[in-house]
C-alpha cells in the first residue's frame, strides 16, 4: 500500500437527532484510486460524502476521524475549513440542473474556486478556466465561458462541475451520484471523462453510486452500505466474482446484464416465480396471439407542440416531438419503447391515451379509433388503457387514503359499489402483494416500491386489457425495481395484460419485453423482436444506445473508444413550415426494421 | 424585447378599455350628485337642472359613454366637473408629489427590508431573526395613520426636527428632503415590513438549493455564499412583491397624505369621490391603472435584469 | 383469507376523519413547533375566548354612553379609561374583538373561496382563460384597495356586511394569484395526470384532487392576509367608512382614539395595541405554519 | 440604469414643482379641515371653506360690521349710501369713487355692480340667484350710482347686497374675461388679493396695497388645507400655523385654551341643528310619536357633550338672532313621558326608525349621542351609514325618516323657515329645496310675512309660523353651534369678533401680526 492515504475516514458516525445514519464507517482511499461506495436509498452513502467536506447541516452530529492527507477534517472550522473545501478535496453532484447558479456566468463559477484558492489575476483566472473547459471537453470553451448555466445541457453542466471540482487540483473528488440524472450515452461520457482525467492527475476518486453496471465500470474497490452500516468492502472483481454478504448478492442479482438474455423471445423475471404463486390455470392464454388483430395499432402518429415566440406571441415554431411513429402491440404482448431524454417516447404514450392532443396519424384500440373517440366512447377507452406513472410519490393524491385512490376510478366508471368496492379494493392490494389493510394509510405511509404497487393496483381497477408503463420502474431502487418488474410480468401472465413499456433503462426493458422500438427525435429508428434489436443492432443510434449501458462484471470493462468531443442533443425544434421526411423502413430480420438515413 | 414591452402595451391598452368601461358605469350607480356637491344645499331645482345639462348629465348614460370613449381616444380624458380644469391638469399637478413620495418611500423599503431580510434568514431562529419578524409585523399591522400620528409627535411634536405640515413648498433640495423624510417614512414602514418578510422566506429558500451547496463545497467564504450566490437568486420573489405592493402603497398614500397634509393622487381621488366629479375620477382611474401596468411591466423588465433565464419572446 | 366487511359509509367517515385527523396533527406539530407560534396561538385563542365571553366579563355596556366621564384615562373604574362618549375602552374592546375577528375571518374567508376557485380554473385550463381572467384580476387590482373599498362602501353603504365584501372584494386578487402558482405547478404533476388517464372529469381533479393539495398554502396565506383585513378595517373607518355606531370595532376604535389622541392618550393607545397584538399573533401563527408546511424551509435545510 | 434615470427624472419633476417665492415677513397662515378648495367665485362657492377665503377678497354695496354677522349691525361698503322709495321697491346706491378692483381690472364703476348682481340673479352662473329672483331690474344711473328694482317687497333687500353669496360684488371685465375660469382666479376688490392656488395645499393672498379703506398690515395669507385634524392642531402648536378652524367639541377649545398665548374663539353665526320628522311616513305620522321624540332628547346633554362654549340649547325652528326668531316652549326632555306617548301610539314596545347618516365626524357623533338617547325611551334609531354626497342625496329622496340637519343662512326668519318648512320646498317637488319633514302647517303665514311690509305684522306672521311648526314637532330642534377657531395672541384685531356671515374672521385692513 502506498504511504499516505489521500483520504483515511476513521469510525464515522452521523446522528441527527437521536437517529443514526452513519454508524461507524471505516476506509482508505489512496492516490490515484476510485472507491466506490454502494447503496440504496437511506444507506447513509450521501450523508457519508458529505460529511467528508463538512457540508452537513449544523444539527448533524459528527464524530470519528476524516483525515484529508494531513488535515483533520472534523477539527476544522470557519476561515481553515473554508481553504480546504474546494482545496483539498472537490466535489461534484447528482443534479447537474441545480447544482450551478443560474444567475452567474458558466466561467465565472469555475474561476471563483480558484479566485478562492489561488493568486491567479483576472485574466490568470480566465485563461486557467478555458483550460479546465478544454479538458473537461466542452466545445467551443472561449464562448460558453461567458454564457449562464441555462444554455447548457445536462452532460455539459457536470463538465463544468468537473472542471469546477478540479480547479484547484485538489487531490480528492468526490463524486455524489454524477451520472445518475443523466442519460445513458452521456453518463458514459461523463464516465470516460472522469477515467481518464484520473489516469492525468491521480486523484483519488470517492465515487458514490447505486447502480451496481457504473461501479463495475470504474471502482478499483467497493464499499457496500445499508442502514449507514458497512456490509462488505474490498477489490471490485472480488466483489462481483465473490460477495460474501447476502445483501450484496441480491443487489448484484438485481442488476440486469445486457445480453444475458440472448437465447429467449419471451420475458424473463429476475427472480423465478414461487411455484404455489403461479395460479393451476391461467385466467388467459399468457403468449400473444401473433396472428389476431392486433390490440392497439398506432400508425403515423404525430405530435407536435407550438413553439411562441416575437411580437403578440406568433407562433414561431414546433417540437416535433412524436413524428409518424407507427407500431402495432398485440394482446399480451410486451413492446418496449426505448430512447433517451427528449426523444418523443413519453409523448408517444401520452398522445395514445389523448393526454396530449396528437396533429395527425391514427390509433386504433381494439377496433375502435381512439382519436376520433369523444365523451362515454373516449371513457369506456380510458377504463381499458391504463398508465402506469414513473414518479410513485407523484402519481398519488398526497391526501388521499390509498383505498380512496383504488377506488375512486371504480367509483367514477361506476363500477361497484358499496361492500362490493371495498372487496375489490382488498383483493387489488393483494393482488398486488399488499396487505389490504393499508387501504386507510396515506400515501406517505408506503416505500417508493409500495407504491408503485398502490398505482399499478389503481391501474388494474378497471381491468384494462392495455397499460401503458412511462418509466414506472426507473426511480425506484435496484432490489425493488426487480420485484415490481417481476410482479409486472406475473400480472401479464395471469391477466393477459398487454404493455406499452416506455423505459430509458435497457437492462429492465431487455427482461420485460417481447419487442422493442427504439425512438430518437421523435422517430422510431429501429424496432423487432428484442432478441434481435439486442443482439444485432442496426441503426447506429441503437448501437451507441447499447454500447453505452453499463455493463455489471468488472471483467467485461470494455476498451471505449473515445472520440473526445461530447455530442449535445440535436433539437427537434424545427421552424411552422418545416415538413419532415418520410421515414423509410429496411427489414433486416423477420420483423426487425430499422429505419434508413439519418 | 422591443417587442415584449409593445405587446405589454398593446395587453395594457385591452386592460385600459376594461377599466374604463368599468369605472365609467360604477361611478355613475355611486349614489350621490355632483351638481348637489357644487351647487350647495341652497340650490333651486333649476339651477341643478341647468347645471345637469351643461355638464351633459342629462343624457342617456350610453351617449355619455360613447362620448368619453371618443375623448378618451383623442386623448381628452374632459374637464373637472367641479373645478372646471382639464382633468390631465389636475393630474399632473398632484403626480410628482406622489412619484416623489412612492419613489423614496419604495427605495427607503428595499434599503431597509433587503438587509433585515437576509438578516433574519442568515440567523434563522436566533435572535436576529425573531427581532426583525416582530418589527417588520409592527411595520404590516399598524395603519398608516396611526404610525403617521406617532411619527409626527415624536419627531415634530417632542423632537421638533420635521415640520408638521409637510407640504412640499421646499425650494432647495434639504427643503425639500426634510419635507418629504416623515411620510416617506411613514410609507416606506409598510413596504419594509413587506419586502423584509418575502427576502427572509426567499433566501431561506434559496439557501437550502443545491447551487448554494456548490459554492460552499468549493470553499466561498460565507459572505459570498450570501451576496454573490444567493442574493440575486431570491431577488426575483422580492421584486414581485415590490411590484405587487406598489400598487398598494399608492393606495396607502392617501393615508399619509391626509396625516402628512401633502398633496397627491390618493388626496385627489378622495377629494373627487366626495365631490362625484364623474370625469375627475374616470382620470385617476386610467392614471391608476396605467400606473399598475407600468409597474408590472417594469417588475417583468427587471426580471431579465436578475435571471439570464428570462427571455422576453 | 377475507377480510371482515365494512361498509362504504363508515370507510368514508374514517377517511374523513384521517384527514381531518392529519392536518390537526400537521397543525399541532406547527404549533408547538416553535416557541413564537405557541406565543402566537396562546394570545389569538385567549382573544377568542374574551371576545366570545364578552357579554359576560365586560364590566360595562360598550354602547352605554356617560357624557359626564368622557375621555377619562385609566383607573380602578375604567381599566383603560373612558372614550369620547365616556364609554369604557375595556367593554369595548372585548365586545369589539367579536366584530372584528368577523369581520377579518368572514371577510378574508369569502375572499380565500372566490379568490381560489378563480386561482384554480385560471391555473388548471391555462392558456386564454388564464390570461383573460388574470387580465381581469390585474384590473381589480389595479384599484388601489383603499379607494375600491371606498367606492364599495359607497354603493352598497356601510354595514357588517358590506365591510365584510369590501375587504374580500380588495383582497380576491391576491388571493386569485396565491392559489394560481401552486395550481399550475400540481396540474404537472403526475397524479393528475394520472387522474385524466383514469377518465376523471376536469371537476373532479379540480375538487377533488387538486384543491385539497393547496389548501394548506391558502390557509396560511390567509392568516397572514387576515391582519391586512384588520387594517383595511381601521383604514376604511379612518376615511369615515366604518360600521355604523355605536357598535365597537377595533378599527373605528382605532380611528376615533386617533381623532382624540390629543386630549387623551388612551383612547388611542389600547386600540391600537389591541390590533397589534391581534395581528402579531395572527402572523406568528401563519409564519409557524408556513414554516411546517413547506419542508424547504423545514428542518431538513 | 432605466431605473436610474427614472428616479432622476421624477426627482427633478418634483423639484421644479416646488414654486420660488421669496418669504414674506408677515405670512398668516390659517389651517382649515378642508381636502381642498372647490371654487372661489362667490356666486359659486357653497363650501364652508370656500367662503372662508372669499371673506378677505369680496366687497359688497354694504357689509356687516367687521366681526359681526347680524344684519342690524349693516354699514356702507362700496356704496357710500342709499335710498329708499315710499313702497321699499327702488333702492339707489351712491359708490365710493375710490374702489379698485385687484389686478390690472381699473376701478370699480356702477357697471360692474350692475353686472354682478345680475351674474348673481342668473341660475346659469349663480347658486343663488333664487334669492334675486325679486330683483327686477339692475341699473346703473351713471357711474356712480346704481338704482335696484324690485317686483314685490321682500323681508331684506341689504342683507342680499353685503358680501355673502350673491352679494359680493365681481369686477365686470375679469368675470367676463375669465369665465368659468373665475372660480380658480377670484378678482375682487378686497383687503387682500388672490395670488395662487396649490391643490389640496393652499390658496395664497396678498395685501392689496391699493385698497380704498388703506393697505393692509399684513403682507398675506397662507390659507391651508389640513384635513388630519391631528396634523392641524399639531402644526398650530409646533407655531406652522397662526389660526386654526378647530373641531366642534368642547375639548377642542380647552386643550387650545391651554397652549400658551392662545385665544380661542366661537364664532357666529351659529348654526341651528335639528332632527327633522318625515310626517308623512308611519309611524312618525302620528303626533304622538313625534312628541315621544322630542320628549326623548336632552338638548342639555346635547350641549354638554358638545361643549357649553361651542354651543346652546336651541329655542326654536330657526337659529336665536336671526330677524323674526322668537323663542317657542319646547318640549322637555321626560323619557317617561315619552314612553308613555308611545304605547299611547300603539307602540309600547318602542319603534324602530331607519336615518340615512353621513359618516362626517362632526354630525355622526352628535347622532351617536342622539341615538343613545332616543334608545333610553324605546326609539330604536338605526343608521345608514353612507358618505356625504350620498347623504345629501338620499336625504332628497325620502329615504330617511328621520333627517339630521344643521345649518345656517342669511339672518332673516324667511330664508329658514321657507326652505325648511315650506311646502314648497318638500323634497322630490320640482321646486324643491330642504323640506325633509314634509312640513306644511304654516304656509300661509310664511307666505304672508315674506311681502309684509309692516315690520311689526311681519314679525307676528314669523313668530305664528314657528308657533305652529314647534307644535307640529316638524322638527326637533336641539341645538346651535357655533364655529370654533384658535389663534396666536401676536394677531391683534381692532374689533372683537364675534363671527361673520362667510363663517371666517374678519381679517381686514386693520388686523395686524405682531412680531
Amino acid at each position: 500500500m502506498s504511504p499516505e492515504p489521500v483520504l483515511l475516514v476513521e469510525d464515522l458516525r452521523v446522528a441527527f437527532g437521536r437517529t443514526e445514519v452513519v454508524k461507524g464507517v471505516s476506509f482508505r482511499l489512496d492516490a490515484g484510486k476510485t472507491l466506490a461506495l454502494v447503496g440504496e436509498s437511506g444507506s447513509g452513502k450521501s450523508v457519508t460524502a458529505l460529511s467528508i467536506m463538512r457540508l452537513l447541516p449544523e444539527r448533524a452530529r459528527v464524530t470519528g476521524a476524516i483525515r484529508l492527507g494531513e488535515t483533520d477534517m472534523l477539527a476544522l472550522s470557519g476561515e481553515a475549513l473554508r481553504k480546504a473545501r474546494g482545496k483539498k478535496a472537490g466535489m461534484i453532484f447528482q443534479e447537474p440542473m441545480t447544482s450551478l447558479n443560474p444567475v452567474l456566468r458558466v466561467g465565472e463559477q469555475v474561476a471563483e474556486a480558484l479566485h478562492y484558492h489561488t493568486d491567479l489575476s483576472k485574466s490568470a483566472a480566465r485563461a486557467e478556466v478555458l483550460r479546465l473547459f478544454e479538458r473537461v471537453r466542452i466545445p467551443d470553451a472561449a464562448r460558453r465561458y461567458d454564457e449562464y448555466p441555462h444554455t447548457f445541457s445536462g452532460g455539459m453542466r457536470q463538465r463544468v462541475m468537473i472542471a469546477m471540482a478540479l480547479a484547484c487540483k485538489p487531490r480528492l473528488l468526490i463524486a455524489d451520484e454524477p451520472t445518475t440524472a443523466l442519460d445513458v450515452t452521456i453518463q458514459a461520457e461523463i464516465l470516460d471523462l472522469l477515467a481518464e482525467l484520473q489516469r492525468e492527475t491521480g486523484t483519488a476518486v470517492l465515487f458514490i453510486t447505486h447502480d451496481m453496471g457504473v461501479v463495475a465500470e470504474i471502482a478499483d474497490d467497493v464499499l457496500v452500505m445499508r442502514h449507514g452500516d458497512i456490509l462488505e468492502q474490498g477489490p471490485v472483481r472480488k466483489i462481483f466474482s465473490a460477495p460474501a454478504h447476502d445483501y450484496t448478492r441480491d443487489l448484484l442479482a438485481a442488476v440486469p446484464r445486457l445480453g444475458d438474455m440472448a437465447e429467449t423471445d419471451r420475458p424473463v423475471r429476475f427472480r423465478p416465480r414461487p411455484a404455489e404463486q403461479i395460479p393451476a390455470s391461467p385466467r388467459r392464454d399468457p403468449a400473444p396471439t401473433p396472428d389476431a388483430e392486433p390490440l392497439l395499432s398506432v400508425d403515423g402518429l404525430v405530435t407536435r407542440f407550438k413553439v411562441r415566440g416575437g411580437m403578440l406571441g406568433r407562433h414561431t415554431g414546433n417540437v416535433h416531438a412524436v413524428e409518424g411513429v407507427s407500431f402495432a402491440l398485440r394482446r399480451g404482448e410486451t413492446l418496449a419503447l426505448v430512447g433517451e431524454s427528449g426523444c418523443g417516447k413519453s409523448t408517444t404514450g401520452r398522445s395514445i391515451l389523448r393526454l396530449v392532443e396528437p396533429e395527425a396519424g391514427a390509433v386504433r384500440f381494439d377496433g375502435q379509433d381512439v382519436l376520433k373517440a369523444e365523451g362515454q366512447a373516449l371513457r369506456t377507452i380510458r377504463q381499458r388503457i391504463q398508465m402506469i406513472f414513473q414518479d410513485p410519490y407523484g402519481s398519488l393524491d398526497p391526501r388521499q387514503t390509498v383505498g380512496s385512490a383504488i377506488a375512486e376510478p371504480m367509483h367514477v366508471h361506476k363500477i361497484a359499489r358499496g361492500s362490493e368496492m371495498e372487496d375489490r379494493v382488498a383483493s387489488l392490494l393483494r393482488r398486488v402483494e399488499l396487505d389490504p389493510g393499508s387501504a386507510t394509510r396515506f400515501p406517505h405511509e408506503f416505500s417508493g416500491g409500495q407504491r408503485q404497487r398502490i398505482c399499478i393496483a389503481r391501474a388494474l381497477a378497471l381491468d384494462p386489457a392495455l397499460v401503458i408503463a412511462d418509466e414506472a420502474v426507473s426511480a425506484l431502487d435496484v432490489s425493488i425495481k426487480a420485484q415490481v418488474t417481476d410482479l409486472l410480468l406475473d400480472l401479464q401472465d395471469d391477466l393477459g395484460l398487454s404493455y406499452l413499456f416506455i423505459s430509458h433503462d435497457m437492462a429492465v426493458v431487455e427482461r420485460i419485453s417481447h419487442r422493442i422500438a427504439v425512438m430518437h427525435l421523435g422517430r422510431i429508428v429501429e424496432t423487432g423482436p428484442r432478441s434481435a434489436v439486442i443482439g444485432s443492432p442496426s441503426h447506429p443510434y441503437t448501437q451507441k444506445l447499447l454500447a453505452a449501458v453499463p455493463v455489471a462484471d468488472p471483467e467485461k470493462r470494455r476498451a471505449r473508444k473515445r472520440d473526445g468531443v461530447a455530442e449535445e442533443l440535436r433539437s427537434p425544434i424545427r421552424s411552422v413550415g418545416f415538413k419532415p421526411e418520410d421515414a423509410v423502413y429496411r427489414e433486416v430480420g423477420p420483423g426487425h426494421f430499422v429505419m434508413e438515413g439519418a | 424585447m422591443l417587442g415584449f414591452v409593445l405587446r405589454r402595451l398593446g395587453f395594457a391598452v385591452i386592460t385600459l378599455f376594461a377599466v374604463l368601461t368599468l369605472v365609467f358605469f360604477v361611478i355613475r350607480i355611486l349614489p350621490g350628485d355632483p351638481t348637489l356637491v357644487i351647487l350647495g344645499d341652497q340650490a333651486s331645482a333649476q339651477s341643478i337642472a341647468l347645471l345637469r345639462e351643461r355638464m351633459g348629465l342629462d343624457q342617456p348614460v350610453w351617449l355619455q359613454y360613447l362620448q368619453f370613449l371618443g375623448g378618451a381616444l383623442r386623448g381628452d380624458w374632459g374637464t373637472s366637473l367641479v373645478s372646471g380644469r382639464p382633468v390631465i391638469q389636475e393630474v399632473l399637478n398632484v403626480l410628482p408629489h406622489t412619484l416623489e413620495l412612492t419613489f423614496v418611500a419604495l427605495v427607503l423599503g428595499v434599503v431597509l427590508g433587503l438587509p433585515a431580510g437576509i438578516w433574519a434568514a442568515v440567523n434563522r431562529n436566533r435572535i436576529p431573526d425573531y427581532v426583525t419578524r416582530i418589527v417588520s409585523l409592527l411595520g404590516l399591522s399598524a395603519p398608516a395613520f396611526v404610525s403617521g400620528i406617532v411619527l409626527l409627535l415624536v419627531f415634530s411634536i417632542m423632537l421638533r426636527w420635521f415640520p408638521v405640515i409637510s407640504g412640499g413648498q421646499g425650494t432647495t433640495l434639504l427643503d425639500r428632503a426634510r419635507d418629504l423624510a416623515l411620510p416617506a417614512i411613514n410609507l416606506a414602514l409598510i413596504m419594509a415590513a413587506y419586502v423584509t418578510r418575502v427576502t427572509r422566506s426567499s433566501m431561506l429558500e434559496v439557501l437550502s438549493q443545491d447551487y448554494v451547496r456548490t459554492a460552499m463545497a468549493k470553499g466561498a467564504p460565507a459572505r459570498a455564499v450570501v451576496w454573490r450566490h444567493a442574493l440575486r437568486n431570491c431577488l426575483i420573489p422580492v421584486v414581485t412583491v415590490v411590484g405587487l405592493y406598489l400598487g398598494i402603497l399608492i393606495g396607502n398614500s392617501v393615508l399619509t397624505e391626509i396625516v402628512f397634509n401633502r398633496p397627491g393622487l390618493g388626496k385627489l381621488i378622495v377629494g373627487a369621490l366626495n365631490q362625484r366629479d364623474y370625469t375627475m375620477l374616470q382620470g385617476m382611474m386610467v392614471i391608476y391603472t396605467l400606473i399598475v401596468v407600468l409597474v408590472n411591466l417594469l417588475t417583468d423588465l427587471v426580471y431579465g435584469f436578475i435571471d439570464p433565464r428570462v427571455q422576453y419572446k | 383469507m377475507s377480510e371482515p366487511a365494512t361498509t362504504a359509509a363508515p370507510r368514508q367517515r374514517n377517511e374523513f376523519l384521517l384527514v381531518t385527523g392529519n392536518a390537526l396533527r400537521f397543525a399541532g406539530r406547527a404549533v408547538t413547533g416553535h416557541p413564537t407560534t405557541l406565543v402566537g396561538t396562546i394570545v389569538f385563542v385567549t382573544i377568542v375566548v374574551l371576545a366570545l365571553l364578552a357579554p359576560i366579563i365586560a364590566p360595562y355596556d360598550p354602547v352605554a354612553q356617560s357624557i359626564v366621564n368622557r375621555l377619562q384615562g385609566p383607573s380602578w373604574a375604567h381599566w383603560l379609561g373612558t372614550d369620547y362618549y365616556g364609554r369604557d375602552i375595556l367593554s369595548r374592546l372585548l365586545h369589539g374583538a367579536r366584530y372584528s375577528l368577523v369581520i377579518g375571518i368572514a371577510s378574508i374567508s369569502l375572499a380565500v373561496v372566490v379568490g381560489s376557485l378563480i386561482g384554480l380554473v385560471a391555473g388548471y385550463f391555462g392558456g386564454r382563460i388564464d390570461i383573460v381572467i388574470m387580465q381581469a384580476m390585474d384590473v381589480v387590482l389595479a384599484f388601489p384597495a383603499l379607494i375600491l373599498g371606498i367606492i364599495l362602501v359607497a354603493v352598497l353603504g356601510a354595514s357588517v356586511t358590506n365591510i365584510i365584501i369590501a375587504i374580500a372584494f380588495t383582497a380576491v386578487p391576491a388571493f386569485a394569484r396565491i392559489a394560481r402558482a401552486p395550481v399550475m405547478a400540481l396540474r404537472e404533476r403526475e397524479f393528475v395526470q394520472a387522474g385524466r388517464a383514469l377518465g376523471f372529469s376536469d371537476l373532479r381533479i379540480m375538487f377533488r384532487h387538486i384543491l385539497p393539495n393547496i389548501i394548506p398554502e391558502i390557509i396560511v396565506m390567509a392568516s397572514l392576509w387576515m391582519a391586512t383585513a384588520v387594517r383595511t378595517e381601521a383604514s376604511l373607518a379612518f376615511i369615515g367608512l366604518g360600521i355604523a355606531p355605536p357598535t365597537p370595532t377595533w378599527g373605528g376604535m382605532v380611528r376615533e382614539g386617533f381623532e382624540n389622541i390629543l386630549d387623551s392618550y388612551s383612547v388611542a393607545l389600547f386600540p391600537s395595541l389591541a390590533v397589534l397584538v391581534l395581528v402579531l399573533a395572527l402572523n406568528l401563527i401563519g409564519d409557524g405554519l408556513r414554516d411546517a408546511i413547506d419542508p424547504k424551509l423545514g428542518s431538513a435545510s | 440604469m432605466t431605473m436610474k434615470r427614472i428616479a432622476l427624472g421624477v426627482v427633478s419633476a418634483a423639484l421644479l414643482a416646488g414654486t420660488a417665492l421669496p418669504a414674506l415677513a408677515q405670512t398668516l397662515t390659517v389651517a382649515v379641515p378642508g381636502n381642498d378648495l372647490a371654487t372661489l367665485d362667490p356666486h359659486r362657492a357653497s363650501a364652508t371653506f370656500d367662503k372662508n377665503v372669499i371673506n378677505w377678497m369680496f366687497n359688497g354695496l354694504v357689509r356687516t360690521a367687521p366681526g359681526q354677522f347680524q344684519l342690524d349691525t349693516i354699514e356702507p361698503d362700496i356704496a357710500e349710501s342709499w335710498e329708499t322709495s315710499e313702497d321699499g321697491l327702488v333702492w339707489t346706491f351712491t359708490l365710493r369713487q375710490d374702489v379698485l378692483c385687484h389686478g390690472d381690472y381699473g376701478p370699480l364703476t356702477a357697471s360692474d355692480v350692475v353686472y354682478s348682481l345680475n351674474r348673481a340673479a342668473s341660475p346659469e352662473t349663480s347658486s343663488y340667484s333664487a334669492d334675486y329672483a325679486a330683483f327686477e331690474t339692475v341699473e346703473a344711473l351713471d357711474d356712480h350710482t346704481v338704482q335696484i328694482t324690485l317686483s314685490n317687497p321682500i323681508p331684506t333687500v341689504l342683507g342680499l347686497l353685503v358680501p355673502f353669496n350673491g352679494g359680493a360684488i365681481i369686477c365686470e371685465a375679469a368675470g367676463t374675461e375669465l369665465g368659468d375660469g373665475f372660480g380658480r382666479n377670484p378678482v375682487g376688490t378686497g383687503p387682500f388679493a388672490f395670488v395662487e392656488y396649490q391643490s389640496q395645499q393652499f390658496v395664497r393672498l396678498a395685501a392689496n396695497t391699493e385698497y380704498f379703506r388703506g393697505a393692509p398690515e399684513i403682507d398675506e395669507i397662507l390659507f391651508r388645507y389640513v384635513a388630519s385634524d391631528s396634523s392641524r392642531d399639531l402644526a398650530f402648536q409646533s407655531g406652522e400655523v397662526d389660526i386654526v378652524n378647530g373641531r366642534f367639541e368642547q375639548s377642542w377649545l380647552d386643550r387650545m385654551a391651554g397652549l400658551p398665548d392662545t385665544t380661542v374663539q366661537v364664532l357666529g353665526p351659529y348654526e341651528l341643528h335639528q332632527l327633522h320628522l318625515n310626517m308623512t311616513q308611519p309611524p312618525l305620522d302620528d303626533i304622538r310619536v313625534r312628541q315621544a321624540i322630542a320628549h326623548a332628547i336632552d338638548r342639555d346633554q346635547l350641549v354638554a357633550f358638545r361643549g357649553e362654549m361651542l354651543t346652546r340649547p336651541a329655542t326654536s325652528v330657526i337659529p336665536s338672532g336671526y330677524l323674526g326668531h322668537e323663542p317657542q316652549t319646547l318640549l322637555e326632555h321626560d323619557v317617561e313621558r315619552a314612553r308613555e306617548l308611545l304605547a299611547e301610539a300603539g307602540y309600547p314596545d318602542g319603534i324602530d326608525l331607519r336615518t340615512v347618516q353621513t359618516t362626517l365626524p362632526a354630525m355622526l357623533t352628535t347622532m351617536e349621542v342622539v341615538q343613545a338617547q332616543l334608545a333610553e325611551a324605546g326609539i330604536r334609531l338605526n343608521f345608514e351609514l353612507v358618505d356625504h354626497p350620498t347623504f345629501h342625496e338620499q336625504i332628497r329622496q325620502d329615504l330617511s325618516q328621520v333627517v339630521y340637519y344643521g345649518a345656517s343662512r342669511l339672518p332673516v326668519a324667511d330664508i329658514f323657515l321657507t326652505q325648511f318648512f315650506d311646502s314648497d320646498s318638500i323634497v322630490q317637488k320640482p321646486t324643491a329645496v330642504t323640506n325633509f319633514s314634509h312640513c306644511d302647517v304654516a304656509d300661509a303665514e310664511i307666505e304672508a310675512a315674506r311681502t309684509e311690509i309692516d315690520p311689526e305684522r311681519q314679525a307676528e306672521l314669523w313668530q305664528e309660523a314657528q308657533r305652529k311648526i314647534v307644535e307640529a314637532i316638524c322638527a326637533v330642534p336641539m341645538y346651535e353651534m357655533g364655529q370654533p377657531y384658535a389663534w396666536t395672541n401676536r394677531l391683534e384685531f381692532a374689533v372683537p369678533q364675534e363671527g361673520s356671515l362667510n363663517l371666517s374672521p374678519s381679517i381686514n385692513e386693520t388686523t395686524r401680526l405682531a412680531d
